[in-house]
């Protein structure tokens, strides 16, 4: 197929390019434009009237606005992975190869079955499904809401990743501009000339504002000309940082916005290396809300038919785009602004049949404007409905000043309520906008600190104060943050009128009249919320859904409020505003998520030994951030318990080694070192001697297991603890509350070496053989010079300094070698051809959390926020002698009574059986009930040593058990063995091993 | 006016002239048998069972704002009853059953949708605190199922199982969860109690207790002084302030939890699916927009709104869960202020005043337990003794350590 | 012990490969900086002074009280917190002695501790730097701001950093747990990526 | 929400742990109703709307725990100084 001409593109002026002709399609129909056209525009140049279709009533619809806040046109823009839904036509800028579809309609546009939703209308009103639907309960999930879920939505987003990338980025300044109208362009102007560091925003591609969309003059030249030379001012001040196509779309606390850049979206795709959008958080000093205002629709019959449009947007695509609208149109307007409509029309050589002003005396210099147009002019007048079909606007009702209706033929009508200033960003931080009534609309009321509002966005709707306040305020904000404003100078402009006679509704009107359109919220629905006692905005918007679509309700907020105003007898500012919420506009998800997605969305870390693992065809595992090896596979190994069991029976036969760096280890020096570790532990380290070793467990204040960990007296003024991987940041955080905030006398250093250091462990009866070997020949690491629970220094390999602990989770002989991290890949080499004649092998997280369940260790799924040392069997280690953390909580009744369930052992009565963590115990022929529930098994092993599953669990009363079996029940995995309650120590209880 | 396919009909045909108001614009009376303060949608539905399940109709709830204002008005809507402690699974399980008879019983469309809430897990260990958890649940005959890998797939294809840097391993799933629409369980339980004879007084703020001697006189309130023989506080993330009226400090801090919506789109996702590791829950709303949300922003705060990391937050464990919603778009934030309790459990009890009652601590977690809180505390405040499915929220528990702790986080009411 | 010696690896090593292709019209120039001895340095109660003193006789470096680096010759002292400061000892031969030689200069008035291995520092330069930390970093890198001297302790990319600023080209240094090097090396180039990136080494 | 670290500068509230109430002390542990100092100063709170005391530990950045006096109605700070630097 051929593209048809642009058959309604004027045929000179606009800012487009002219020289080149860009492809798009549309519902599959191939048309064209030019650079500098929206999708909107280029639309109405190819005479497309019929964009969209309503989220309830499927109505057909037009193209309301020309910008961000379009309630109607909205279209699936891209295919496949890239399909964005719910896309505002007026905000796209064309590109070549553009391909979009309208959206809620089946099977075409034009043809909507949906569309009988508007002959029920009478049912669907405001909150009719609050009514309904309740019989028979089960007909909810399974017929009414797939229903309902169908016909609601909009557009369809894929299915597929998103194929393109985000980032976020962070930006300071002296003084953000939001928005580049001819207001921000002067504040930008006048706080750089200062000069300072000013950023300059702008939702749109092109600066300007409504300069681009009027026939306006400053100081003798085109509005287009001035603002060219205001943007190549500020493009050549280093200090100015012009954003185009970036909306501030949120305030945050302490003058942080959040805006984005659309960088790729005006390409088909975005170039290689390109983020799509990118999210940036600004941090300003000052900042300027020059924003402008967003004109308001007039609530009549079929407002909502294609071929009505909000005047300033007819002006913006016949002025901007060199597009028309319409042949023959109506101009319905309650203010002078609208009246630009007129002369912009009989330039572009648009017939303007008919304006309807239902201001009781207008202006002569208007008069003579409608008489110049050919137009008839209904002084008073009032459009009460507008006819057409869903391919345009056929013709008007009016209702003259007299009282009489007459038809009026037009293929288009351009409204002007009046003008909303844009103020949300002014409410993002819970400010609420105030009324005024000599421009009837509200404006900001608080601002945020630091944010001042400028031009048409505080009700100054003429281009000379427009341009006063923003030489002004660009020069105040420029002071607060520091500099000397020079003297200003205003551009010269015209003066303006606005005169507007406030009119939200008109009466009369004999078919639907519509306040929100993409929520298909009417005048009726209003009345109805006031009658069912919704009377409160707030009531009335979630009641109606009004202001609640895609648009937040831009156009339509403010005549739903006056309705409900006049119906409840109240004032517009009694009745006030619903609150407004970032965003401005709506942000893609992927734009908050910038890199951080995929394998990216957290940072990974990984062990000094990560390198060698990964040769060594490791299975890894995710420990918090870490990645871990978890068990090493050997070829012909294909399950995992078959590489446990192997690497299991290798320790305790033989020796074994395994990567244990990212444990917690936190260096801690000076005086009192010894007195913080004994107030932090429940275990008394002062008096450890140097060069020994202690297991510690901590508390948190209200008496629970914090963390456990060995802690080494390196020197009378230095020890190393170690945590837990998992918790040591929390440790450290810990700690330094306890220095800085509790006992700030005391004379500690702290510092986490967790990284500083490569840890393997070293265990199995061959585990002395195999260090010797590696170690500094003088070294004595004999039973007697570095017994059980001693540590000491030493060089390996030749050379590298290190530290030996001879500590042990495996119960097996074993040590822990410490060296430079940088030493982590080498020394792990050298250990496995050291350990090799022994038959040493590598294991992993799997084989380490076998034993240390062999062992009875507590750790992880035991350390679980709600057991106390008692529980844990480590009742014992706490002091009498001395406060620490968490002991005087430990005593409350409630963490000391007897039948808490605390550790044990258990072992399958069937020892063929498998045991599960997370299986509950019950008593032996109790039923299965939470008053019979007695406790639950924390973790499981298989041992290969003892050939049956092992488990430690946390049950009543565990330690004075042994012996007495229980039922583990595990119905989640049809799981119900029978258990017996034994030690939790399964491998040599008395600890010999560990000693030799 | 009974509400049914029948009425709207019917109404339908006169043009929707005779609808009546769904609740009477009450005024403040003099006094009242008791006195709910705080008009959620504890304090509604406490109001609704006093008058229907003890037949004390002389009731009213007094609102500061609009009823609905507060969290039940912005929460994320998810109901379920998947908890772990025994405290609590009787409790959740019991208002999971009130959810399931509500609308007929109010006579409300409250749009239960039980589509289902599948928490995935990640690891080894989070699979077996899962499995701890649906046993708990099996025992107190809650329905669960511990779902493998490939049956999360086959429940939510869209998933990231290919290039996650937390690998789904698989999943809890309680079938009967899901979704209830949020203003309409206020609005329901207001209109059914309204009709009960409950006044329902909005706009009307309590400034302070009238006690004499350790006993309950009534509310000091902006339109006046109301007297109660009993009074009910329900207000949520405004309980520290409203309890310290009666000279009270509560293990409570008030913190701001944002949720997020879309754009609406067509149906894309039909279950809640939570994502631990990721802080982040999504479920798709009747009206096609993405609801979803993750970690509050961790300090004490009035405002009623959040801030950004915490949206870049959720975003990233969305994206990370389900890149294919990147190029769907956020439509709006907003925050709720919630009553983050010391144990991460809510307190519905008696308080050291004779005729003044506690109902607070709901943390992030309140909306799923409004019917059973309303249930209970209609029950404690008519008898005077406590409800035995909520027999363990005391407020005495923190001193004597029986505190109900299901993530282990301790005395640290932002960890919860 | 009939090995040798085994060799260091470095943390970077393998994970700046991603550059490849991206050279063209390099933006910025990424070294990892391997030869640096670094510690922790933090006064003991109430001997600030002391040690300031100790460090400027030695060393000649004025001790900076804020997040700044001074620096003489081949040793520099970052202050990273109330009464502490990382020191560095540029190519340095022996990383270890390094701070084992300030723990015995400092005793009594400062803890020390060798982070040789505990940070991976990479040198980024060039005209592009600060596009591209501004990607990560929340800290105005503005010269107006942020100068040659100045450090800032901050996060890139959910990576706890430790930045300092060499000299006006711009050229900056960053530390991050020596762990996260992968992490952030993959980060730096997603975020490169777009203006070109030459490695160094 | 940007915290203003003595040491290190203005950064966003993200690079902190928050711990909360800063006006309250730990009891000493000898005192005769200790368990009763510990309850109130474990889980009692003051909670205010308006101006209040908390500690925010710099995680990201210096180590430093500082005690932030910041309005809970509208996030506005009002001092920011090193803990104990009082
Ligand atoms: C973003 C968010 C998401 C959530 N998601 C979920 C979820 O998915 N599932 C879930 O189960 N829970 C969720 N919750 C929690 C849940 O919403 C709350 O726990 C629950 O709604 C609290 O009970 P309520 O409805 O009575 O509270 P509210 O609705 O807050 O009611 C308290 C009322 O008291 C009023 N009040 C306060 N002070 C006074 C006074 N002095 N005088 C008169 N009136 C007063 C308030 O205006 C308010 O209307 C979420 C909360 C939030 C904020
Ligand atoms: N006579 C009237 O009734 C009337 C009414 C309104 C406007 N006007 C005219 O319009 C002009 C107003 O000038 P102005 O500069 O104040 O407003 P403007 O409308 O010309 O410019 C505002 C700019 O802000 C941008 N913007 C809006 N929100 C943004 C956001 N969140 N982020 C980034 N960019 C954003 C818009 O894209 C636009 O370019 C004057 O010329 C005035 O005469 C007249
Ligand atoms: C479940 C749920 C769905 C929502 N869906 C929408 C929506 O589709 N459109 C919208 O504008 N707001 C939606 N909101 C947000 C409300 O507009 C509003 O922000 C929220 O109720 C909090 O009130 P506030 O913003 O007035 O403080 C939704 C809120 C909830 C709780
Ligand atoms: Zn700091």
């Amino acid at each position: 197929m051929t593209p048809l001409p642009q058959s309604r593109r004027l045929a000179s002026g606009g800012l487009i390019d002219r020289s080149r002709t860009l492809s798009f399609q549309f519902d599959g129909k191939p048309m064209t434009g030019h650079p500098g056209d929206t999708l909107a525009s280029a639309l109405i140049a190819n005479g497309t009237i019929l964009a969209g279709r309503s989220f309830k009533y499927h109505r057909p619809r037009g193209i309301l606005t020309a910008g961000s806040e379009e309630p109607n046109a909205l279209v699936e823009l891209r295919s496949g992975a890239r399909r964005e839904p719910n896309t505002k036509a007026t905000t796209v800028e064309l590109f070549d190869g553009l391909v979009a579809r309208s959206q809620n309609r089946w099977p075409s546009l034009g043809f909507d079955v949906m569309s009988v939703n508007s002959l029920l209308s009478p049912i669907f009103v405001a909150g009719f499904y609050y009514k309904t639907f309740m019989w028979p309960a089960a007909f909810w999930e399974k017929l009414y809401e797939p229903l309902i879920r169908r016909a609601a939505g909009l557009g369809r987003a894929s299915r597929e990743p998103d194929p393109d990338s985000y980032e976020k980025a962070f930006a300071f300044c002296d003084v953000l501009v939001i928005g580049g109208g001819p207001t921000g362009l002067m504040a930008a102007l006048s706080a750089a000339r200062a000069g300072a560091h000013v950023i300059l925003c702008d939702e749109d591609f092109s600066f300007g504002g409504r300069l681009l969309s009027e026939q306006f003059v400053i100081d003798g030249q085109s509005g287009a000309d001035w603002k060219a030379a205001a943007v190549f001012e500020l493009e050549q001040n280093p200090a100015v940082t012009l954003m185009r196509r970036t909306t501030v779309f949120g305030g945050y606390d302490q003058s942080t916005y959040g805006a984005l850049e659309r960088v790729g979206d005006h390409l088909p795709v975005p170039l290689p290396h390109m983020p799509r959008q990118r999210l940036w958080k600004i941090v300003a000093k000052r900042a300027v809300l020059a924003a402008g205002a967003v004109e308001r629709q007039i609530v009549f019959g079929g407002n909502d038919r294609p071929g009505v449009m909000m005047a300033s947007a007819l002006r913006s695509y016949v002025n901007r785009f060199a597009a028309a609208p319409a042949q023959r149109l109506g101009l319905f307007t309650n203010n002078d602004d609208g009246w630009k409509t007129v002369a912009d029309c009989i330039r572009a050589g648009i017939k303007v049949e008919a304006v309807i002003d239902p201001r009781p005396a207008i202006p002569e210099a208007f008069r003579q404007l409608a008489i110049q147009a050919g137009a008839r002019l209904f002084e008073g007048g009032l459009v009460q409905d507008a006819h057409g079909t869903a391919r345009g606007l056929q013709s008007i009702d009016v209702m003259t000043s007299t009282g009489r209706t007459e038809s009026v033929a037009v293929d288009g009508l351009a409204v002007s309520g009046g003008w909303n200033p844009a103020v949300a960003l002014t409410c993002h931080l819970g400010a609420r906008p105030v009324w005024r009534d000599d421009i009837s609309a509200f404006v900001a009321g608080d601002t945020p600190p630091g944010l001042v509002v400028a031009g048409a966005a505080t009700g100054a709707f003429d281009l000379r104060s427009c341009l006063a306040d923003g030489v002004r305020l660009g020069a105040e904000a420029a002071q607060a943050a520091g500099f000397t404003a020079v003297a200003p100078t205003v551009p010269a402009a015209s003066e303006e009128t606005l005169g507007l006679m406030p009119l939200w509704k008109v009466t009369g009107a004999r078919t639907k009249a519509f306040v929100d359109f993409q929520n298909d919220v009417t005048a009726k629905d209003i009345v109805i919320a006031e009658r069912e006692g919704f009377r409160s905005v707030e009531h009335l918007k979630r009641y109606t859904t009004l202001g609640m679509a895609t648009d937040q309700g831009k156009t339509a907020n403010v005549n739903g409020l006056a309705i409900m105003a006049a119906l409840t007898g109240r004032s517009i500012p009694e009745t006030g505003t619903t609150t407004f919420r970032p965003p401005y506009t709506p942000v893609a998800i992927g734009a908050f998520a910038g890199h951080h997605r995929g394998k990216h969305f957290r940072p990974t870390r990984l062990t000094p030994s990560h390198a060698w693992a990964a040769e060594q065809g490791a299975q890894f595992v995710e420990a918090g951030q870490w990645l871990r090896a978890q068990w090493f596979p050997k070829p012909g190994e294909t399950d995992w318990l078959t590489s446990v069991n192997r690497e299991v029976i290798a320790v305790r036969g033989a020796v074994g080694v395994c990567d244990v760096s990212t444990l917690g280890k936190i260096d801690i020096q000076g005086a009192d070192a010894g007195t913080l570790l004994d107030r932090v532990y429940i275990n008394g380290f002062s008096a450890l001697p140097v060069g020994k070793v202690r297991y510690g467990a901590m508390l948190r204040e209200d008496g629970i297991v914090m963390d456990d960990g060995t802690t080494a007296r390196l020197a009378q003024d230095r020890y190393v603890m170690s945590t837990t991987t998992a918790n040591a940041a929390k440790v450290m955080q810990h700690l330094e509350f306890c220095h800085q905030v509790l006992w700030p006398e005391l004379d500690v250093q702290m510092v986490s070496v967790t990284e500083q250091w490569a840890q393997f462990s070293i265990a199995g009866p061959r585990a002395r053989d195999t260090i010797q070997k590696l170690i500094d020949p003088m070294a004595d690491v004999s039973n007697m010079a570095l017994p059980y629970m001693g540590v000491t220094t030493i060089t390996v390999c030749g050379g590298i300094p290190g530290r030996l602990f001879r500590i042990s989770f495996s119960g097996e002989l074993a040590y822990e070698l410490a060296v430079p991290a940088r030493y982590g890949d080498g020394v792990i080499r050298a250990i496995m051809s050291a350990g090799a004649e022994y038959g040493i092998v590598a294991y992993g997280t799997e084989a380490l959390g076998v034993m240390r369940i062999e062992k009875g260790h507590p750790a992880g799924n035991e350390l679980n926020g709600t057991a106390t040392a008692r529980d844990l069997g480590l009742g014992k280690l706490m002091s009498q002698k001395k406060d620490f953390i968490g002991r005087v909580m430990a005593e409350r009744s409630g963490l000391t009574n007897p039948d808490r369930p605390s550790l044990a052992g258990f072992v399958p009565v069937n020892r063929a059986d498998r045991l599960r963590a997370g299986a509950h115990f019950l008593g032996l022929g109790a039923h299965p009930s939470a008053s019979n529930d007695q406790g639950y098994m924390t973790s499981v092993a298989f041992s290969p040593s003892l050939s049956h599953w092992v488990g430690l669990g946390l049950i009543k009363n565990g330690p004075n058990r042994h012996g007495e079996r229980v039922r583990a029940y595990d119905p989640v995995r049809r799981g119900d063995i029978e258990v017996e309650i034994c030690s939790p120590v399964f491998i040599d209880p008395e600890g010999g091993r560990l000693r030799v | 006016m009974q509400y049914s396919a029948f009425s709207l009909l019917k109404n339908a045909l006169t043009g929707h002239r005779y609808w009546k108001p769904a609740w009477r614009e009450a005024q403040p009376r003099d006094r009242y048998d008791v006195v709910i303060v705080g008009g959620g949608g504890h304090g509604l539905a406490t109001a609704y069972y006093l008058a229907k399940n003890h037949g004390i109709t002389n009731v009213a709830v007094v609102e500061k704002g609009y009823i609905g204002s507060g969290n039940v008005g912005r929460n994320t809507t998810i109901v379920r009853s998947n908890y772990l402690l025994p405290g609590n699974v009787p409790f959740y399980e019991w208002s999971m059953k009130l959810w399931e008879g509500l609308e007929r019983d109010i006579n409300y469309n409250a749009m239960v949708s039980q589509r289902g809430v599948l928490n995935l897990c990640h690891s080894d260990a989070q699979r077996d605190a899962f499995a701890r958890r649906g046993n708990a649940m099996r025992l107190h005959g809650v329905d669960s199922e511990l779902l493998e890998k490939e049956q999360v797939r086959k429940i939510a294809p869209y998933l990231n199982f290919d290039d996650a840097r937390f690998p789904i391993q698989g999943g809890l799933l309680q079938p009967r969860g899901g979704t209830v629409r949020h203003d309409a369980v206020a609005w329901g339980y207001a209109r059914a109690g309204d009709r009960r004879g409950v006044d329902i007084i909005q706009n009307c703020e309590v400034t302070g207790f009238r006690i004499d001697n350790g006993k309950i006189l009534g509310v000091e309130t902006s339109r006046g002084f109301i007297g109660a023989s009993k009074v009910g506080m329900a207000v949520a993330g405004n309980a520290s302030r409203v309890a310290g009226m009666a000279g009270m400090r509560l293990p409570i801090e008030s913190h701001v939890l944002q949720a997020f919506v879309s754009e609406g789109i067509k149906p894309l996702i039909d279950t809640v699916i939570t994502f631990g590791a990721g802080h982040f829950y999504i479920s798709q709303s009747d009206k096609g927009g993405l609801v979803f949300g993750g970690d509050i922003d961790g300090y004490n705060s009035y405002a009623q709104r959040g801030n950004l990391p915490t949206v870049e937050d959720v975003c990233e464990g969305g994206m990370a869960l389900m890149p294919m919603i990147g190029r769907v778009r956020m439509l709006r934030q907003w925050g709720g202020i919630m009553d983050m309790s010391m144990d991460g459990s809510p307190i519905i009890d008696r308080t050291p005043v004779d005729g003044l009652y506690l109902n607070a601590g709901w943390c992030y977690g309140g909306f799923k337990a409004t019917p059973a809180s309303g249930w209970c505390f209609a029950h404690l405040i008519a008898r005077d003794e406590p409800h035995a499915v909520a027999a363990a929220y005391r407020l005495d528990r923190f001193a004597t350590g029986h505190v109900i702790d299901e993530k282990g986080q301790g005395a640290q009411p932002n960890l919860h | 012990m009939s090995d040798p010696m085994p060799n260091p690896r470095f943390a970077f090593a393998g994970h700046l490969t991603a550059i490849g292709s991206l050279v063209a019209g390099a933006g910025i120039t990424l070294m990892p900086k391997d030869d640096l001895a670094l510690a922790t340095v933090i006064a003991r109660k109430g001997q600030a002074g002391v040690l300031g003193e100790r460090v400027q006789a030695l060393f000649g470096i004025p001790l900076p009280a804020r997040p700044k680096r001074a620096a003489a010759g081949k040793i520099a002292f970052i202050g990273t917190g109330p009464g502490q400061w990382l020191a560095i000892e540029e190519s340095s031969g022996d990383p270890q002695s390094f701070a084992a030689k300030l723990a015995t200069e400092f005793a009594g008035s400062g803890s020390v501790c060798d982070q040789s291995d505990g940070r991976a520092v990479i040198r980024v330069s060039g005209p592009r730097a600060r596009h591209v930390l501004a990607k990560g970093l929340p800290v105005d890198l503005h010269p107006r701001a942020f100068g040659p001297g100045d450090a800032a302790l901050s996060q890139i990319a959910l990576i706890s950093t430790l930045l300092w600023q060499i000299d006006e080209a711009p050229t900056y240094e960053i530390a991050v747990f020596r762990s996260m090097a992968g992490s952030f090396a993959d980060w730096l180039i997603a975020s490169g990526a777009e203006y070109g990136i030459a490695a160094m080494s | 929400m940007q915290i203003e670290c003595p040491f290190c500068g203005k950064r966003d509230a993200h690079e902190f742990a928050y711990l909360g109430d800063a006006t309250v002390a730990r009891p000493d542990p000898a005192v005769p109703d200790a368990a009763r100092a510990f309850y109130e100063y474990v889980y009692l709170r003051d909670n205010p709307a308006g101006s209040h005391r908390e500690l925010w530990y710099h995680s990201a950045g210096c180590h430093s725990w500082l005690v932030v006096t910041r309005d809970t109605r509208t996030h506005a700070i009002e001092t920011i100084a090193q803990v104990g630097a009082r």
